[in-house]
């Protein structure tokens, strides 16, 4: 669902070179990243399990310390802002998880969920909070007979929708969802992105949709960002990727998730392709392994992140591509 | 066995040791009760109470009187008893057979016991076995150890019961006699640990048997006997190993004490009882600082079977 | 969420009649410190060891004493030590527990780590014995020793259950608000482990009331008044003469109570089974 | 008409609890040829992994009662087996693939051993013949170092892996029926394309029957040729893969499909969904269990429970299919 773009797109969020290493190691979880996300639309995060996704999620919240690079929110880098900047930009990113049956604090009543981030942000004297909570309930399809009563009195599509509110309830810019539908069944998962696209279209909030489910990001993106061993390895809008893929990991992802298999045949014994097993010394491109298309030069030089410039562009969402193939491309000419 | 999982074991130990030696110097020793009034008599003047607290060495500094102590405890040469004047670790030595003889097969039958009855309350859980199991044990849990003793005595001892056994005495030269000493102090050390053994144990087999690869095992065919025997006590051996490791010091030191004490036999247990009652502190001092050492070697000797037992565990040796 | 719990805990017949057992032990205790029973249980009403009679139901023991008296002085004793152990060393464990599993693998959980393996290995009754002489046998030493030492149970349950909430993501969502270390604590974390509680403290109650049974019985249990420990320590001479009422008295009382708490924690323990609330 | 691999009829599954009774799986009858794969497919509470589990005789859990008109694997029921008949039966002739491979195998034994003692159990043989045969289903599902696997444990596996190690468990004594319940949900895509090439490359050689449970349609295309539908543990389409795709006859069936987001090129279609909420099992709606949240519901459908019938060959429980 494409929303009308608005005469200057601004850039919302840019993620500039940022690197964070995982707990206690310094292996990277996030490997020098940079990311531009504009307001109003929203950008889908992919990739498989372990490749970064959620490190960048908790990374945009503050919630880990970095190795480097910087995030800015409306042009301020979070990292570096005072205490009162960094409380009032806590209101505008909110959050939802994966799994609605741990999201919601299960001896709280859903009425004290939703009143306490107004609470925590002094929102509103106590008579307009009560009306907002009503109030994002209906929007999220829920009556007012659920105030009074626990999460686990919930079927998980019903918490999720709490979950939903309770992240809408500040009036956010950015809604980051971290594998918001994958644990549901197909039937609510329906009825959740349903939910999410009338917020696109209602509220224009710009989302950060991550998820591993190529279809789901198909449904519910304007754009799409492909992360690989913590890498950004492609950028584009989500007709482009979905039509022209430019990355060859995107290539792949794109027939695994259609259901084409990784194996080959070779007379009657089938041979398995080895698991995430990586080039024995660390090759340059972090994709090299498993590269269909792997030159020589991946093994020896990291490939840089290639801007390429399409005809009928969105100005906001630019399109770029980490790939030696593409180091001497310089504009559209596919 | 990969060796620094065990150094790190053992490190791990070193400083429950001094913890543990601290606490016991600092209540026994240091706030311990002060002995130089006992050796003055009536009314002493100033100079005769400094001179004797000099003897004694209560006016040293405090770490080299604890350093004091811990050289005795490595060396056992632990000080001699104030109530019998005997040197303190041979009267250890000559106790504690004793105790072990008196503690170890009610030890080893309370365990077993409770292993049989957890596992066949475990595998008929819900049904009328289970029940009947865990009332019995409810009951074994609610009888105080002193209630057990005394109700024994008097069933098995007195004229008043089947007075088949003797109230008091330890007068063991050979298995006759010993069996016959050691009958009801074992059924008393049964009865009182049998009901919480059993519940412990059927807790762990319960949770053992509600595993998937449980229901994969009767998926593929198999005996309730090889599932139980074989895999369910296998996978729970970890949680058994560490109950009978960590109980070893306190079935020996605290069992023995009460057993000892009521039915007058002469092991570590009784000379602790007179050692409490008389304040006999030098006895006091040996007995926790040794139980101490005993418990950190139980839990290193623990540690170093998990990585027998459990493959996972050597390898990425998750401090727990 | 308490309504079905209750719910569950009535249809439970053996946690009910544990939970009619304690209360009426509980009304006799109150009784007791009210002043209202067994407030004579010193004064020598009749020769020795007298059978069960109109006036003594229970008979009297070698001092003369009404045994019954003693016994219901005995039943508020043990609320009082129950009581006052399972409180102090169920809020201590909390309170440490908490600490550790919040600061989980810093030196902070490190240091409770240690003190409770130091606590834990020294044998208990040493300890008790330790502690009596340090404070001169002043009444509330047992109690101390307990409580210094109980806490330590309750302390690694709560800090396994901390550690798991906290990685739960209705924590993560407390923080990305930027809710104080504090107020997440105690507004999401302890409401939580409020459950294990209820169970460990009935758990520790009967550990309390048996502990004191034995140690009155070393000479280190209630000083100033009557506890079924000492009427049973009494009992250990006058067995084998055949007077039996301090032995039964004491004995049965014990072992009804004790009872009691063993089923309610039980009942309570499948009532509030943590598997269903938080999965 | 050959003997079916498996035929289940008037299977029924429920819970009693003091006077209460929840129906969780209502009068399930299907059959599977030999060689042939069936999906199973529901949303999670549908009763779907309890048919499995009733299948196999494995909910001898007090307060859980399983009753049939009888389960033949190969003509022969296995429902009136006495408890070691049907232990004989479990692993040689119908064997099951569990959801979680992290748990589903035993920490503390190697997999070699278990695939070993599965293989002993069911007489296979002495020593070397069970290491062969061992060794032999290992290299069948694309393990070129079968030895390395064989002495691994397998919390040294990946979920892949471990998932592969199930499938050559159930496939050393070469059943006749396997069962797979939801084998793929906890992998992710690469993997779980593997998972799905082994199980249909095994299939066709030794002539396998399948019953596929999963709560995903595509993953049940790419691998089934029938496909049952349930809901609220009732069987409400039985039809083939290609037929449920283009033109499902149950209304939930057809909804179910819409919800399925698909990868296209162009921008797809505003998603559709289901109206209304799963009813708990504690008050099924009389009738149809459909009925309150289907749009084509009719007087007779909040009365009557439809009947599975069948129209050439495709099957819907529904007064008025589509």
């Amino acid at each position: 669902m494409n929303t009308p773009t608005p005469a200057k797109p601004r850039t919302l969020l840019e993620i500039r070179d940022f690197s964070l290493s995982f707990r206690q190691s310094t292996q990277l979880a996030v490997d020098h990243v940079s990311l531009k996300m504009a307001a109003g639309r929203t950008l889908g995060l992919v990739g498989a399990s372990g490749a970064g996704k959620s490190s960048i999620a908790r990374a945009i919240l503050r919630l880990v310390k970095p190795d480097a690079g910087e995030i800015l929110f409306r042009g301020e880098d979070i990292y570096r802002m005072s205490a009162p900047d960094l409380k009032a930009t806590r209101q505008r990113i909110q959050m939802v998880f994966q799994d609605p049956s741990v999201s919601l604090s299960p001896r709280r009543t859903v009425e004290q969920t939703l009143l306490e981030p107004l609470q925590h942000f002094a929102i509103g004297d106590t008579d307009e909070q009560q009306g907002r909570i009503r109030e994002i309930l209906r929007t999220v399809g829920l009556d007012d007979s659920t105030l009074h009563r626990y999460p686990n009195q919930f079927s998980s599509g019903q918490q999720q929708r709490i979950a939903i509110a309770r992240a809408l309830v500040t009036e956010p810019d950015l809604l980051i969802a971290d594998e918001a539908v994958a644990s549901l069944d197909v039937s609510i998962q329906a009825q959740i992105l349903q939910l999410i696209q009338t917020l696109q279209t209602d509220f224009g909030i710009s989302i950060l949709f991550i998820s591993h489910d190529l279809a789901v990001i198909r449904q519910i993106a304007d754009d799409v960002a492909v992360m690989y061993q913590g890498q950004l390895l492609e950028q584009s809008t989500a007709d482009k990727f979905f039509s022209e893929p430019a990355h060859p990991y995107s290539k792949t992802l794109l027939s695994f998730a259609k259901g084409n298999t990784p194996g080959r045949w070779s007379g009657d014994k089938w041979h398995l392709l080895r698991g995430q097993k990586s080039l024995g010394k660390r090759a340059k491109c972090v994709y090299a392994g498993f590269c269909g298309d792997k030159l020589d030069v991946c093994e020896e030089r990291e490939p840089a992140l290639h801007d390429i410039q399409f005809k009928n562009q969105h100005a906001a969402a630019p399109h770029c591509v980490k790939c030696h193939l593409y180091d001497g491309v310089k504009n559209d000419d596919h | 066995m990969n060796v620094p999982y065990l150094t790190r074991r053992l490190l791990y130990g070193i400083p429950l040791v001094l913890g543990v030696t601290f606490i016991s110097f600092l209540l026994m020793v240091y706030f311990g009760p002060d002995k130089t009034y006992e050796l003055i008599g009536k009314n002493p003047t100033a100079e005769q109470i400094k001179e004797v607290r000099h003897a004694l060495g209560y006016d040293r500094p405090f770490l080299l009187r604890y350093g004091e102590y811990l050289r005795e405890l490595v060396t056992l040469d632990l000080g001699i008893s104030d109530s019998n004047g005997e040197r303190v670790s041979s009267i250890l030595i000559r106790t504690l057979p004793v105790s072990i003889a008196l503690v170890v097969p009610g030890f080893i039958l309370g365990n077993l016991l409770g292993l049989g009855l957890g596992l066949l309350a475990a595998w008929y859980r819900g049904r009328w076995l289970d029940k009947l199991v865990m009332s019995a044990s409810v009951v074994g849990m609610s009888i105080s150890f002193l209630v057990i003793i005394i109700g024994l005595q008097i069933l098995l001892c007195t004229p008043y019961g089947l007075n088949l056994f003797p109230v008091r005495g330890w007068q063991v030269h050979d298995i006759g006699s010993y069996l016959y000493y050691v009958a009801v102090p074992t059924l008393a050390l049964v009865l009182v640990t049998l009901g919480y053994n059993t519940r412990f144990y059927r807790a762990v087999m319960v949770d053992e048997i509600e595993r998937d690869h449980i229901r994969t095992l009767k998926a593929y065919g198999a005996s309730p006997v090889e599932l139980l025997f074989k895999h369910v006590l296998k996978n729970s051996l970890i949680p058994v190993l560490t109950r009978i490791m960590f109980s070893v010091p306190f079935v020996l030191i605290s069992g023995s004490l009460l057993l000892e004490s009521y039915f007058g036999i002469p092991g570590v247990g009784l000379v602790t009882f007179n050692a409490i009652t008389s304040g006999d502190q030098p006895i006091l001092k040996a007995v926790v600082g040794l139980t101490g050492v005993l418990f950190v070697v139980a839990l290193t000797v623990n540690d170093m079977l998990y990585g027998v037992v459990d493959p996972r565990v050597t390898k990425w040796a998750s401090k727990s | 969420m308490t309504r079905d719990t209750w719910q569950k805990l009535k249809s439970d017949r053996f946690g009910m009649s544990g939970l009619v057992v304690v209360m009426i032990f509980a009304m006799i205790a109150v009784l007791v410190w009210s002043g209202l029973l067994g407030q004579g249980w010193s004064e020598v009403t009749g020769n020795r060891f007298e059978g069960a009679s109109a006036e003594h139901l229970f008979g009297t023991n070698l001092l003369g004493q009404d045994i019954l008296q003693r016994t219901l002085s005995g039943t508020a004793t043990a609320f009082e030590v129950g009581l006052l152990v399972t409180i102090c060393s169920t809020l201590l464990g909390t309170l440490l527990g908490g600490l550790a599993g919040w600061y989980a693998h810093s030196w902070v959980d490190e240091l409770i780590l240690w003190l409770k393996g130091v606590l834990d290995s020294i044998p208990f009754y040493l300890f008790a014995a330790a502690v009596a002489f340090a404070l001169q046998g002043s009444p509330w030493a047992m109690h101390l020793a307990m409580i210094v030492t109980f806490w330590t149970t309750t302390a690694r349950i709560i800090r396994g259950e901390v550690m798991r909430i906290k990685e739960r993501e209705f924590i993560e969502a407390a923080r990305a608000i930027g809710l104080p270390g504090l107020k997440t604590v105690f507004r999401h974390v302890l409401p939580n482990t409020f459950h294990i509680l209820l169970v460990q403290g009935t758990i520790v109650f009967v550990a309390a009331i048996n502990t004191e049974v034995i140690l009155s019985f070393l000479g280190l249990g209630i000083k100033d008044g009557v506890s079924w420990g000492l009427m049973l320590a009494e009992s250990s001479q006058e067995v084998l003469a055949g007077h039996f009422g301090n032995f039964l008295a004491a004995g049965v009382s014990l072992f009804l109570l004790l009872m009691g708490f063993n089923l309610l924690a039980d009942a309570l323990q499948d009532a509030l089974d943590t598997r269903r609330l938080l999965t | 008409m050959s003997i079916p691999a498996l035929k289940v009829t008037n299977l029924s599954v429920w819970f009693e609890k003091d006077s209460e009774r929840l129906k969780v799986v209502d009068q399930i009858s299907f059959s599977i040829e030999a060689g042939d794969a069936t999906g199973l497919v529901g949303e999670s509470g549908c009763g779907k992994t309890m048919t499995a589990m009733a299948i196999l005789g494995l909910l001898s859990k007090p307060g859980i009662k399983v009753c049939s008109d009888g389960i033949e694997v190969n003509g022969r029921n296995i429902s009136t087996l006495t408890t070691a008949g049907r232990r004989s039966v479990l692993g040689r002739d119908i064997a099951m693939i569990f959801q979680q491979p992290a748990t589903a195998l035993d920490p503390v034994f190697t997999i070699g051993q278990q695939i070993g003692a599965v293989y002993r159990r069911h007489g296979g043989g002495d020593k070397q013949q069970t290491r062969k045969s061992m060794l032999e289903a290992l290299e069948s599902v694309g393990f070129r170092d079968a030895r390395d696997i064989a002495a691994s444990y397998p919390h040294e596996l990946s979920g892949g892996m471990r998932q592969l190690t199930m499938i050559a468990m159930a496939t050393v004594c070469k059943p006749a029926v396997i069962i797979a319940d939801e084998p793929t949900t906890a992998l992710d895509n690469s993997t779980r394309a593997l998972i799905l090439e082994r199980l249909k490359h095994l299939q066709k050689l030794h002539r396998t029957a399948i019953l596929f449970i999963s709560h995903d349609l595509a993953v049940v295309r790419h691998i089934c040729r029938d496909v049952l539908v349930m809901y609220c543990g009732r069987l409400i389409e039985s039809t083939d893969c290609q037929n449920l795709f283009s033109h499902a006859r149950h209304p939930y069936s057809a909804g179910l499909l819409s919800c399925i987001p698909q990868i296209s090129g162009e921008r797809p279609p505003a998603i559709k969904s289901i109206p209304g909420q799963l009813p708990p099992l504690t008050d099924l709606p009389v009738g149809c269990h459909f009925a309150p949240r289907c749009n084509r519901v009719e007087a007779q459908c909040r009365t009557s429970v439809p009947a599975l019938d069948y129209e050439n060959g495709r099957g819907a429980a529904c007064f008025r299919p589509l």
